[in-house]
């Protein structure tokens, strides 16, 4: 994409020939952590001080807090899925439809009965296989059937969401197995478990992105996948792999929205897709493939998310809030650009 | 027999004794129905329930096209529909405005066109309109949480509303206030979700950190209101009820229990499409609608928006959607 | 036109600075009309940020730069082109998706009311290429499709397409075989003569005895030497002035490779038609066989396809007299061969990773635990081979995409030399690095060898093939011609093999 | 994006050197032409012939047809701006917004008043130059902020539809300016006026792509912008003039949508972003720019339209409908697929 037009002078580049090994280490560590996401970080925390002075009393709340976390909770974990098919290369536009096929197959009537008898833990299941089944179909599409990711996934969008519908015969399905939703629904520690799950799947994101064979394969087969097969990595089964990934993400943010909700229903998770790569762009991953990162992709999520709870607290119109997201969207991105330009020299 | 099967309660309208007579077979009538994209469960309700009351009659065959929300691909729905030459079309625009032209053009090419909920504006378009009462809806909710708040003159009044560009929207909003006002009582909090369950949770939770104390919250729609109910359940605040809207089976459920929240719901019919179904019928084969005199049906059809309470929601309940 | 002689560009003092790094530290250049004015300097010395500089495409932080003794400002491409300054990038600034024709006048397509002549461009192009000596390449060819050579024509062809009073030309002949060399020597004569300054950059250094008038040589960024004659300045002079240290330019002495040294790599009647065909040869454990011929004669095709990258035709491959599955990259890599590729950009480097992130790459394995990496173990063994290979600046944490092109070339090299492979296919392993590392690469693939590792080694300068394989495969357009070993064999033999097929 | 995964065999290859010049004239005409959309016209015929035979009555009358085109007519003038936002290299989401807000802003009181008084073409020309300057906000986002295209176009989406919500104050605004519709509704030689601009707009379009320096600049910003901008074409400004075009596709078809609907609303092109990617992609245009075909386009709008078309005629169930969508998506492409490969060879 285009952000390529920018000229040389503006990639990011990196610290001097001669530094030395101290001054080095924090120098990469101002790179690759808070260095690269400062600008996002700087956005959320303006974004924040809005909050505050706007709704002082409300915002800075505990309670608020954590209704900002369980909301940022289910789009997060679908949006670090999002966030290793993009890295990879591709692009997954089926999220949504997945949660929703995943969320009405894990209450149909007979899974809820299944899990009434034994164990909630059969719904989990099930969501969780329904998405990585989903993903699995998206990735030997796009890896083996060579169709582009866009095409390959939009078609598992319709798919998955007629799907859905037919199962649940578009009615909502109200989960009647309370040890589900009184497990997830509860809290640890007094965190929401919905929270913790957020926080599970993003570390472990983080870790396998940036600490292993695997993550390092990821950045590799999105950043040029010619390279990456003459390098002996096996493309196809990697990029098979992202998607099943991405699809197990979705099934994870199913059980998450059911616990939310307490209902599986063909109309969760719309537009999904959008949010998912909005957060994950903004974020700072690149569409093109061959750079992500998680910590941006959190970040990205918690800014949406603020937005629309500063919004909702100001009790400001749905239009307004409308075009004032398309500015703020605009001013935090070119706030972050500048910081990241000024960082690095 | 052509008289409607046994029901068994597919969420479809009482059998309407009076109208045996006309129940029986006539003349084949092919009917196009076309509707908004099932993304909410009245919408998806609605479509149910025409596809059931379709199947009752052995004289009536029903097409149905893709719900969408681009007024584009309805109008080229229902082109195809005059190119098909049915005898009917039931439709359900997703801007009635929009859908004007086409809809008189089916008109002229002499189909007979039901509109239903969402209205045109020209008279010409549809031979007889199926309304709901949304400004009636927004009214009934409005007085019934006067009456229960009476003399509480600072009480706090919170509104979930549905899809926000809907008229529809603005026209049970517009109620509401007009109502409240009555009473001295106003909007305090408004948040607006989009007729899903997921979406009414995300909106009512933010709306519970906006409004630290509220009296009552009026949420437009059943389906989103059932995520507006776990997002309440998740907050564990009960200092306020609920009045619901549409009337899903499932709230009235809760409302004969007694022990939620939610006393009352403002009923909107989603049998609006089953009923443009039987007056289509009724107008191909030239009958005349069963309880009037006049041998004609009529122009347009109302539906009545009442208030569904503890007290009457046995009257109700068989009728409500499954949503 | 200015008349031969006269200073037709004077740059002094050009400082530019890339964060953290100074590239250029007041450098000096000045060029005459009519010469070739050699630049020379290690990898890393900046010659190609000078060009860039000159080209418009980065703005220097200091200095001047005059043409005709006017001061000018070059604030972008377009208006270094506009005073007739084109020039030939290392990279090759193609557009894949283009033809031919449409890559040669970009940005400057003979049109009319905004509507392209397709034909008149068609036409021209077909001119300019012939005046290239390859009136062969397709003009409604997408260039993406041409092999790099083919590649290079066309830059070289864009850059004449503009009527230009100086042409740079940034080591155009890295792809280029002998052949092709005199060639392109030829034309730039054409145009010296006709008054036109090149600036040319190449690290053969006979072939700046060639062309070269004057010589400049950069080090770390800073004019060390100018005006040097390009016939007489001594070759060690000239090394000493890049490297600051004496290195003897030859090849280290061969291994004696025991006649009972194993064959590990056999190649069988392999073909893909129009590309090569009925190639067989073998290698032994230790020993170094060389591929040669011209551009275009299927070299890179054969290496790819003992790869696996392309499926052959017929014929297949065998490691240890086991065939492997043919169009299998996975099984040539278990069976222990490893695939140094010719185009660096396309089709080995990651640019926006960090070096050592590219040089482990394909040995992820052995860094990592249960699939979790060690992040120091990495930077360690990659750090290890840029000492070795010389690859500046010396971190290795800064992305690929911003060192030089002869560096990232290590780059490539490092990371098949810290696989342990029983094969390796090299294909042109010192293209764009400078004499300096070479040695050093030369002497690594020799100890590779005795190590017991066989190799494959193609490369364009048939010199470097001869003096490092020990035995050599002549290729002519995808048949092989000669098979012997290099020391019976001299470079006159070989050119007219390639050329001919007839000779010996 | 990861179709550059597949091996080399599968690229489309050239014929050899050596062809003489009458064989590579008719092998250039199959390959850019009929060859390279030959998947898509099979494709699109077969889909014809299971129309034909399903609903045959209908389906193949020349009433059919035209609604048929007509359908294709807006979506389709918004596909052409999209191919040369995404041929140079970027994308754009709001499309559907921009529609929307031309649409509403050419539909005012006041605008309709002008209209009335003097002549519609005030209200076309509302339309486009809204639109056209939208765009002109994108291009310049994208090209001058470096602002991602994917995020700068999302916050255009954003505000762009915040703001026809609030000029129109939700309400859907009904056109009373009757020559306006009279006119765009009509018909010229029996074909409706809102095909002819589709045809018009189409091949306007295929000529600037392929017949201009602006079309040939197009493929060397999206296919290389470091090289295009070395060999001197401004590609900031050409990525402006890309948004600009996209935008002003949008006025043109916002009016078509106004004469269609006799309306403007702020709910008018609602999801056009997906439907608009969509064709262009399965039109065979990489999302990674450089590669795009208006031809494809125009035939991927069609496949897509004649899809929905043949689906009601059918009275399939709408659940159903979907799951068949995505499915008949991923055959045409493999259809596509092997037949380029074999017309290859
Ligand atoms: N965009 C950039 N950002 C940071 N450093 C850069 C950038 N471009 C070049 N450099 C650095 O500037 C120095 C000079 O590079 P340059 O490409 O000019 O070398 P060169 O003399 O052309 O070498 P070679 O012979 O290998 O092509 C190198 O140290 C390189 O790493
Ligand atoms: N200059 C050229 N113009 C057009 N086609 C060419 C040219 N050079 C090579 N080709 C085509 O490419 C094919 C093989 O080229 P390739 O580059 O792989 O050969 P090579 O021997 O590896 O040369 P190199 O040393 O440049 O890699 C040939 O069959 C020929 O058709
Ligand atoms: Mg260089
Ligand atoms: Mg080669």
């Amino acid at each position: 994409m285009s952000e390529d037009i920018t000229t040389p002078e503006t990639t990011p580049s990196t610290q001097a020939t001669v530094t030395p090994p101290a001054t080095r280490n924090s120098a990469r560590l101002m790179r690759s952590g808070v260095g690269r996401n400062l600008g996002l970080v700087v956005a959320l925390v303006v974004l924040c001080i809005v909050g505050v002075i706007t709704a002082g009393d409300t915002f800075a709340t505990g309670a608020n807090v954590l209704t900002i976390l369980r909301l940022a909770a289910v789009i997060g974990v679908v949006s670090v899925g999002m966030t290793f098919v993009i890295t990879g290369g591709g692009i997954d536009l089926s999220v949504g439809a997945m949660v929703a096929l995943a969320s009405v197959w894990a209450t149909t009537l007979a899974t809820q009965q299944l899990a009434a008898d034994f164990h909630w833990i059969f719904m989990v299941t099930t969501a969780l296989v329904v998405g990585a089944a989903c993903g699995l179909v998206n990735g030997l599409l796009v890896a083996y059937g060579k169709i582009v990711p866009f095409i390959a996934t939009l078609a598992m969008l319709a798919a998955a969401r007629g799907l859905a519908e037919i199962i649940s015969d578009r009615k909502t399905q109200i989960i009647t197995v309370n040890s589900f939703v009184d497990f997830f629904g509860g809290s640890l520690l007094g965190v929401p478990v919905l929270v913790w799950i957020f926080l599970l799947v993003a570390a472990a994101g983080w870790v396998v992105l940036n600490r292993t064979t695997f993550g390092r394969r990821t950045f590799a087969v999105g950043g040029n996948a010619e390279a990456a097969r003459l390098a002996g990595i096996k493309v196809q089964r990697h990029t098979v792999a992202l998607y099943v990934l991405a699809g197990l993400c979705c099934g994870i943010a199913a059980v998450m929205l059911m616990a939310r909700t307490t209902t599986g229903s063909s109309t969760h998770g719309q537009l999904y897709e959008l949010d998912a790569i909005a957060a994950v762009v903004i974020g700072g991953t690149l569409l093109s493939g061959g750079r992500g990162t998680i910590v941006g992709t959190v970040i990205g999520v918690l800014i949406f998310t603020t937005l629309n709870n500063v919004f909702t607290l100001n009790n400001l119109s749905i239009s307004a809030q409308s075009v004032a997201k398309g500015a703020i969207i605009v001013v935090a991105v070119l706030l972050q650009q500048r910081l990241a330009r000024s960082s690095n020299t | 027999g052509n008289t409607p099967k046994a029901e068994e309660n597919a969420g479809n309208a009482p059998a309407n004794q009076a109208a045996v007579k006309n129940d029986e077979p006539g003349k084949k009538v092919k009917i196009g129905f076309s509707a908004p994209a099932a993304d909410h469960g009245w919408m998806g309700a609605i479509t149910k329930a025409t596809q059931a009351e379709a199947k009752k009659y052995s004289d009536v065959e029903l097409v149905v096209a893709e719900g969408t929300n681009d007024v584009n691909l309805q109008i080229s729905q229902v082109e195809t529909f005059i190119n098909q030459k049915v005898d009917a079309i039931v439709l359900l625009p997703f801007d009635g405005a929009a859908l004007t032209p086409v809809a008189t053009k089916a008109m002229e090419a002499g189909i007979t066109v039901i509109n239903v909920d969402r209205e045109f504006d020209s008279p010409f378009a549809a031979r007889t309109t199926v309304l709901g009462d949304n400004h009636g809806m927004g009214v009934s909710a409005g007085t019934y949480i006067c009456d229960q708040l009476k003399g509480k003159k600072d009480a706090v009044v919170a509104e979930i509303a549905g899809i926000d560009s809907l008229p529809l929207t603005q026209d049970r909003s517009k109620g509401f206030k007009e109502a409240l006002a009555d009473c001295g009582l106003k909007v305090n909090n408004r948040v607006a979700a989009e007729f899903t369950v997921e979406s009414g949770e995300k909106a009512a939770a933010n709306l519970l950190q906006a409004a630290p104390k509220i009296d009552a919250i009026w949420n437009h729609d059943d389906d989103q209101g059932v995520g507006v109910m776990a997002a309440i359940k998740n907050s564990g605040r009960k200092e306020f009820f609920v009045v619901g809207g549409a009337g899903s089976a499932n709230v009235m459920r809760d409302i004969k229990s007694g022990s939620s929240l939610l006393k009352a719901t403002v009923i909107y019919p989603s049998t609006q499409g089953a009923d443009g179904i039987r007056l289509a019928r009724l107008l191909v084969q030239k009958k005349a609608l069963g309880d009037l005199v006049e041998v004609e049906v009529p122009r347009t059809v109302q539906l009545y928006a009442p208030v569904v309470t503890k007290d009457n929601v046995d009257q109700y309940l068989p009728t409500a959607f499954e949503s | 036109m200015n008349m031969p002689g006269s200073d037709l560009l004077t740059m002094t003092g050009i400082v530019k600075e890339f964060p953290g790094v100074r590239a250029l530290d007041g450098v000096d250049l000045d060029v005459r009309a009519g010469e070739v004015h050699c630049l020379l300097g290690q990898n890393g010395a900046g010659k190609s940020t000078l060009i860039r500089v000159l080209t418009g495409a980065h703005q220097p932080d200091a200095g001047t730069i005059r043409l005709n003794d006017e001061p000018v400002q070059l604030n972008s491409p377009t208006a270094a082109i506009e005073r007739g300054i084109a020039a030939i990038y290392q990279e090759l600034d193609l557009v894949p998706e283009l033809t031919v024709a449409e890559n040669i006048f970009l940005g400057n397509e003979p049109s009319r009311f905004g509507f392209s002549r397709a034909h008149e461009a068609t036409t021209k192009a077909r001119e300019i290429l012939a005046g290239l000596g390859h009136a062969e390449i397709p003009t409604h060819r997408t260039v993406g499709s041409l092999p790099a050579a083919g590649q290079q024509v066309v830059s070289m062809a864009r850059a004449l397409s503009r009527d230009a009073r100086l042409i740079v030309m940034d080591e155009p002949s890295a792809v280029l075989d002998p052949e092709e060399v005199s060639n392109l020597f030829r034309v730039i004569r054409g145009l010296t003569e006709r008054g036109v300054a090149v600036v040319y950059i190449s690290h053969r250094l006979e072939e700046i005895r060639q062309i070269g008038n004057r010589v400049t040589v950069l080090k770390d960024g800073a004019t060390v030497a100018t005006g040097l004659d390009a016939r007489d300045t001594p070759t060690r002079e000239l090394i000493r002035l890049m490297t600051g240290r004496s290195i003897e330019y030859v090849f280290p002495p061969r291994n004696e490779i025991p006649t009972t040294a194993p064959v590990i790599l056999e190649v069988i009647n392999l073909s893909r038609p129009g590309e090569f065909a009925g190639i067989e040869f073998s290698v032994r454990a230790g020993e170094i066989v060389g591929l040669a011929g011209l551009v275009g004669s299927g070299r890179s095709e054969v290496l790819e396809t003992v790869y696996g990258a392309r499926r052959p035709a017929t014929g297949f491959v065998k490691v240890d007299g086991v065939a492997l599955r043919p169009g299998r990259v996975q099984a040539a890599v278990k069976a222990g061969i490893g695939l140094a590729p010719e185009e660096r950009k396309s089709q080995a480097l990651l640019l926006d990773e960090a070096v050592y992130k590219n040089i482990t790459v394909s040995t992820l394995g052995r860094f990592a635990s249960a699939g979790f990496l060690n992040n120091h173990a990495e930077r360690e063994a990659a750090a290890k081979l840029t000492r070795t290979l010389d690859v500046r600046p010396v971190g290795v944490d800064q992305p690929v995409r911003n060192l030089s092109g002869g560096n990232q070339q290590k780059v490539v090299l490092a990371r098949w030399l810290l696989r342990d492979c029983r094969v390796l296919l090299l294909d042109e392993p010192t293209r764009g690095v400078d004499v300096g590392a070479r040695s050093e690469i030369y002497t690594l693939i020799r100890t590779l060898a005795a190590n017991g590792v066989a190799i494959v080694l193609v490369s364009s300068e048939v010199e470097e093939v001869l003096g490092l394989s020990d035995r050599v495969v002549v290729l002519r357009e995808g048949r092989s011609v000669h098979t012997g070993p290099a020391q019976a064999i001299d470079e006159h033999q070989v050119l007219d093999l390639v050329m001919e097929g007839s000779a010996v």
